[in-house]
């Protein structure tokens, strides 16, 4: 493992809760880990498995999405469709063998800022453990390939 | 791109927030950075772009340098988006040209360490910068914004709000859980620290209410579904029976006299269970709508259909009960809605070391403020549960407060109405009296003043939590009386207090169904049940879903004062959206490249609003733009890929991953 | 008269707030920082009204860092460890668990209060136990008679003596199969490793 | 004992006498026995036990309290019973509180283990430590033990007193704030109980050794107030409660001049009795005060049936 290996994180995080739980966190001035790339999406259901998968092709260490609690989407069922997507996501990137730590969806409403916080530095610390990303070898043609279609 | 974009010149502005972004972000470094990138024109950092001075900086670029993509590094664009996209067009860019990096909550507000952060704002600009080349010119969306309110929420914020609006001409719905409105305010005896008696001057306002041509009051009554958006919600209300025809009723109130039951008999809520009433009641004397209500569990003719009904006879031939009477579903259509649902009063048996619901001498302050009440159950005596007037009072502050085994935060208002009845019990009963706090808090209007005035009429303030309440004795004089064990902090030794009568103060916390309520209207809720703000500071009254406001204790503790200014402030949001007569939405709508599309139907289940349709016709998919929120669910389910998203195009995401974890 | 009249004042370089850290790092000792001194501690305790410095104080004393006065006080170990004010503090302090490390460190360097019992019985319990594995009541007493105060021991006749009548008080002293690897157990790391 | 209850129960229970159960405690042990017999439950004791460290040696050395108690749970483990009953309020808090903070910080699990390993112990998982009154309340049963009653009650009524370290921090016994449970037992077998403010107030515990006057001064305090509430004994579920009740009354009485003489009981005889075991057997002949009182409330068998 190189010596200050920082893991990089792309963070898709829904408008309304996540987005400004973390923006909670900021105005309430919690310290966490600078890992993550915030990317801003009006709902967690907008994240296409394409974003993850390109994601992971273009070198992330890790991805995190963030939703609003079951029950309190935005848009009613959005958070349901993307934890559907997660699932079946999952599957598939345990077969490329990326390993489960890299990949997590956690539902932090508005007002949990301070879970922003805890679910970042808790995902930072075990990417670090696992160390760069190494890949099923055989499969990353494959998965360049899938995000660029 | 170029070619689909033509030129793509780029401006980038860093922005210092004074040093709440440059004390860990090196933004001259970032605006550096940004400079070397491919597209950028300008790149520059500066003090605070939000300021008049920042905003034409941007306006003279756009024109000096013919710029037509900006990317402003600063704080959230949910707090200056708005801005910056304004400042564009003051330019002639189209607004949607403007992308926000966020660098302040997101990054120099939450790390420490300047390197990391630094290169983090590096990796967003460069994503930023990658982002807006596919930016596209997009007109805004305007909806017409529907005139009518509905108001939920009867206590002193609905009122205010309802009344004010009302005032402003646009027709209200105002709903109340209860069959009065009036809320806690009309159980209240005096009100601090002025001490005028909350029903003088709640009651004619309570009148108004009913009197008022552009109020529709429906009490008893629950919202039990809500469709629509900003300026087009469509409510349903359930109007749970009285049994009293509204219409016919006069409001004699002599159906309550002729009852069979000639003594009132049954727990009386209003008074906190310590008066009786019968099974046809009205709350209390002033009560709005001014007509009775029956409660099915006690009535005689509910329970056997064995009645004499002596209350119809009293009616008479106005024929005014109607034990028939069903639910009736009312629909609305409105605009906007102010969320005014109150709370509730802490339970005291939840710290059972007080000994509330064992021993009887123990009271809540909602029980006193009733029993100091004229119009209370004892007429304003001050007679105990054993029917002897106290010689000595505690009252202890922060039941259910400041605790982290019931409530973490501070009701804000025990500290004042403690005082309050301390000085009412003092004046009632000339009463010894024992305040016993952790701290006074006394920040209002006023407030200090009523503090200083309390400790002058010779009140004790004990500094220490009260650690139980038990009628153990250990010598004569403890006897037959509520002993209290408190370190007395002051002077740093614990005491016993024997009292013969306890007042538990008692805190406020959010209703027990407010998460469901919110679930129902779609908003937030903080976690620990109290309705979400839009922004703690800036939009104090608003929530995050546009058209619905907040006010009262709802959102969180507060006094009547500021109760009463949120649901002004709440009721002048509402206005200044119906008066614009229509609100401009985010042109984020998803939209169909119909040669792409292969009728597989996919995205149809998708939508939450029907905005997804399958023409059977082309055998492609449409979405009615009208319709649309944005979410983005059905773009990122098409298989073929022929959904879109403006604002949120695959390509723009794609160069914002891509733009994040390149090294540049 | 003079004599009597003492100077009350704490000066900031007696206190030490690298000690309070070090105390809030002790198990169970993590929330001391956010004590509201509500005094509820002291309210419930039953030995407060004997205590030098309420349990309040003694929190306060800590938080403030002065070490001294916090281990030399008599209240730690007045505190009977009955854990009335760990489920009625508001604020979630443990506080039992404060004292305990508190008396640990007094132990420690040696600061509590002179011929006070309380410290003795716990060294001797200490030793008894690291012996035999187990306590037996009656030499716990009367060894912490001989160093404490003996003359308590003819206050305690009267009870030895119900005691002994009923058949509860036992002579014989207890103890375990494997004292050779609770011994070994109980040894410092470094010892065992020397 | 329904079927299902005599599956749950019949592997029976390992027991953690403790110290005080072997010396001052000793009616204590010889009820609980007494008591399991008449329930057909069987009670093992846990081999080679040692003293679980009190609060004394959380005083000297935290690292050495943790271990002391953890061997215990190490060598319950290896017998591989999952139930470990600790009737003294002491032990079974020291042990829980041992599982409970080896739970929340690491490092005090790791340093304890390795400690063990240095005597060939095993780690110390999985064993439930229970008290025999939640136990008795919870996997017996009220309507079994009703259901077992053969005496009726001839006693006055009684305070049942929980004490401290029993109900608190850990609320499995009972609540921490006004537990039941023994009240509600000593009900089914048809003693009365008073309303009694102080049962969780602490008796002292070792202090009616070391600060005497203190230690005397709260046990006084209890005494007084169970009588005034109207009762004529106080029932407690630990050894040192007990003890501190009983043996300073002779003390108090000559101090105050307050004619205090009163039974103090373990839940475990009085239930005992109540299933129509044997008072010496019991431990009955065992209490210092009140003594009068206990032979007329608890005869034995035979002057029972010339009672009657």
């Amino acid at each position: 493992m190189p010596e200050n290996y920082e893991p990089k994180i792309v963070a898709f995080f829904c408008n309304w809760c996540t987005y400004l739980a973390a923006d909670l966190a900021g105005t309430s001035r919690m310290k966490y880990a600078a890992n993550t790339r915030v990317i801003r999406v009006m709902c967690s259901g907008r994240v296409d498995p394409q974003f993850v998968l390109e994601a992971f092709a273009k070198g992330a260490d890790g991805v995190l999405i963030g939703g609003c609690h079951p029950g309190d989407c935005h848009y009613q069922e959005g958070n349901y469709k993307a934890l559907r997507r997660y699932y079946l996501l999952k599957r598939t990137l345990r077969e490329m063998g990326i390993e489960e730590e890299r990949f997590r969806l956690e539902w932090i409403s508005a007002a949990e800022g301070d879970r922003v916080r805890t679910v970042v530095n808790d995902m930072v610390q075990k990417l670090r453990a696992l160390g760069p990303r190494k890949m099923n070898p055989a499969i990353e043609p494959e998965l360049e390939e899938v995000a660029a279609s | 791109m170029s070619e689909r974009n033509g030129i793509v010149r780029i401006g980038v502005y860093v922005c210092h927030c004074g040093t709440n972004i440059a004390a860990i972000v090196d933004c001259k470094a970032v605006a550096e950075y940004a400079g070397g990138l491919y597209h950028v024109t300008v790149s520059r950092d500066y003090k605070y772009l939000c300021s008049d001075p920042g905003q034409e900086l941007i306006r003279q670029d756009i024109r000096d340098h013919k710029l037509n993509r900006i990317v402003v590094a600063s704080c959230s664009p949910h707090l200056h988006e708005h801005t910056f996209r304004t400042a564009a067009e003051g330019a002639g860019l189209n607004a949607f040209y403007v992308h926000m990096v966020n660098i302040r909550e997101h990054n120099s507000w939450v790390h420490e360490n300047r390197e990391a952060a630094t290169k983090k704002a590096q990796d967003m600009v460069r994503a930023a910068v990658r982002r807006v080349v596919f930016h596209q010119s997009l007109e805004k969306v305007r909806v017409p914004v529907h005139p009518d309110v509905l108001v939920v929420g009867g206590g002193i914020a609905g009122i205010h709000a309802a009344l004010t609006l009302a005032n402003a001409g646009k027709k209200v719905y105002l709903v109340e859980r209860q069959p009065t409105i009036g809320g806690h305010m009309a159980m209240f005896d005096k009100t601090f620290p002025t001490l005028d008696c909350a029903a003088c001057i709640l009651t004619p306002k309570m009148s108004s209410v009913k009197a008022h041509p552009n109020i529709t009051l429906w009490a008893h009554s629950d919202v039990t579904k809500v469709e629509g958006y900003v300026g087009n919600y469509k409510v349903e209300v359930a109007r749970r029976p009285r049994y009293i025809n509204e219409d016919l009723c006069s409001g004699c109130l002599e159906c309550i006299e002729a009852c069979v039951y000639k003594e009132p008999k049954f727990i009386d809520e209003f008074n906190m269970g310590l008066g009786k009433r019968k099974p046809i009641y009205i709350p209390f004397p002033q009560a709005v709508p001014q007509m009775p209500l029956i409660d099915i569990d006690t009535c005689i003719q509910f329970k056997s259909g064995k009645c004499k009904k002596t209350c119809v006879q009293a009616c008479g031939d106005r024929h005014a009960i109607d034990f028939s009477q069903k639910e009736e579903i009312r629909n609305i259509e409105v605009g906007t809605i102010i969320m005014a649902t109150g709370f509730k009063a802490f339970d005291a048996r939840r710290t059972p070391y007080y000994g509330y619901g064992t021993y009887p001498n123990v009271y809540t302050s909602l029980e006193v403020e009733r029993l100091v009440n004229a119009s209370g159950p004892t007429a304003g005596d001050v007679v105990l549960r054993d029917g002897r007037k106290p010689k000595t009072v505690g009252i202890i502050h922060c039941v259910g407060s400041r605790d982290e085994g019931t409530n973490r935060w501070c009701s804000r208002v025990c500290c004042m109405y403690s005082l309050k009845l301390a000085h009412l019990l003092k004046e009632h009963t000339d009463a010894e009296i024992f305040n016993f706090y952790i701290d006074i808090r006394t920040p209002g209007k006023g407030f200090e003043e009523f503090y200083q005035r309390l400790l002058s009429e010779g009140v004790h303030f004990i500094r220490g939590r009260v650690a139980e309440v038990t009628d153990w004795a250990l010598d004569p004089t403890e006897e037959n009386k509520l002993v209290l064990r408190v370190e007395d902090t002051l002077l740093g030794t614990v005491r016993r207090i024997p009292v013969d009568m306890v007042v538990l103060s008692v805190g406020i916390e959010p209703h027990e169904d407010a998460q469901d309520v919110r679930r129902l209207f779609n908003f937030g809720c903080g976690s620990e049940g109290f309705f979400l703000e839009r922004h703690p500071k800036l939009a104090p009254v608003s929530t995050f879903t546009d058209g619905i406001f907040v006010a009262g204790c709802c959102q969180g503790p507060k006094d009547i004062p500021d109760t009463v200014a949120q649901a002004g402030a709440a009721a002048a949001e509402a206005l200044a959206l119906i008066d614009t007569g229509f609100v401009e939405q985010e042109p984020n709508t998803a939209y169909v490249i119909e040669d792409e599309c292969s009728g597989c139907k996919t995205c149809v289940p998708m939508c939450p609003y029907s905005a997804v349709y399958f023409n059977a016709d082309t055998k492609r998919a449409g979405i009615h733009q009208v319709l649309c929120k944005g979410c983005g669910t059905c773009v990122a389910a098409c298989p073929s890929g022929s959904i879109k998203q403006h604002l949120f195009e695959d390509d723009q995401i794609f160069e914002e991953i891509e733009g994040v974890l390149t090294y540049a | 008269m003079l004599a009597l009249i003492r100077r009350k004042m704490k000066f900031q370089r007696e206190a030490d707030p690298e000690w309070a850290e070090q105390i809030s790092k002790a198990p169970g000792c993590d929330r001391v920082f956010s004590c509201i001194q509500c005094g509820t501690c002291s309210g419930t305790c039953p030995l407060s009204i004997y205590m030098d410095f309420t349990p309040r104080r003694i929190i306060a004393l800590v938080r403030e860092g002065f070490r001294t006065d916090a281990l030399s006080c008599q209240t730690i170990w007045l505190c009977a460890s009955c854990y009335s004010c760990t489920v009625h503090c508001p604020q979630n302090v443990h506080i039992t668990d404060v004292m305990y490390s508190l008396k640990r460190e007094a132990i420690k360097h040696k600061l509590y209060p002179s011929r006070f019992p309380i410290p003795v019985l716990a060294r001797e319990f200490y030793e008894i136990v690291r012996r035999r594995g187990r306590n037996s009541e009656f030499w716990l007493v009367l060894r912490m008679a001989m160093k404490s105060n003996p003359l308590v021991l003819l206050t305690m006749a009267k009870t030895g003596w119900g005691l002994l009548r009923t058949g509860r008080m036992s002579l014989k002293s207890e103890r375990i199969t494997r004292i050779r690897e609770l011994q070994n157990e109980l040894a410092d790391p470094q010892e065992v490793s020397r | 004992m329904t079927p299902e209850q005599a599956a749950k129960t019949s592997k029976g229970y390992l027991y953690f006498p403790g110290c005080s159960l072997r010396a001052t405690g000793v009616a204590y042990e010889e009820s609980l026995v007494e008591l399991f017999r008449l329930l057909n439950i069987p009670l093992v004791e846990l081999p080679d036990w040692n003293c679980c460290g009190a609060t004394s040696y959380m005083c000297i050395d935290e690292g050495s309290a943790f271990l002391l108690s953890a061997r215990n749970l190490s060598l319950a483990h290896t017998v591989n019973s999952r139930d470990l009953l600790a009737p003294c309020a002491a032990c079974y808090l020291v042990l829980k509180k041992t599982q409970d903070y080896a739970a929340k910080h690491p490092k005090i699990r790791t340093q304890v283990e390795e400690s063990l390993a240095r005597g060939g112990l095993p780690p110390f998982d999985g064993v439930k430590v229970r008290h025999p009154l939640e136990m008795l309340y919870n996997d017996v049963g009220r309507d079994t033990l009703k259901s077992n009653v053969i005496r009726r009650w001839r006693g006055g009524r009684i305070a049942c007193y929980y004490g401290c370290q029993a109900v608190r921090p850990y609320d499995e016994v009972d609540t921490a704030y006004n537990p039941m449970r023994m009240d509600e037992l000593l009900q089914d077998v048809g003693a009365p109980t008073v309303d009694y403010a102080l049962k969780t107030k602490c008796c002292g515990g070792s202090l009616t050794g070391t600060v005497h006057e203190v230690g005397v001064r709260l046990n006084y305090i209890l005494l007084k107030e169970a009588a005034r509430k109207g009762a004529e004994a106080i029932v407690t579920i630990c050894p040192l409660c007990q003890f501190n009740l009983d043996a300073y009354q002779a003390e108090i009485r000559k101090a105050t001049n307050e004619p205090i003489d009163m039974p103090i009981l373990y839940f475990t005889q009085v239930l005992g009795y109540a299933l129509g075991g044997d008072p010496k057997k019991l431990g009955l002949h065992r209490g210092i005060s009140g003594r009068d009182l206990i032979k007329r409330w608890f005869p034995a068998h035979e002057e029972v049936e010339a009672y009657v």
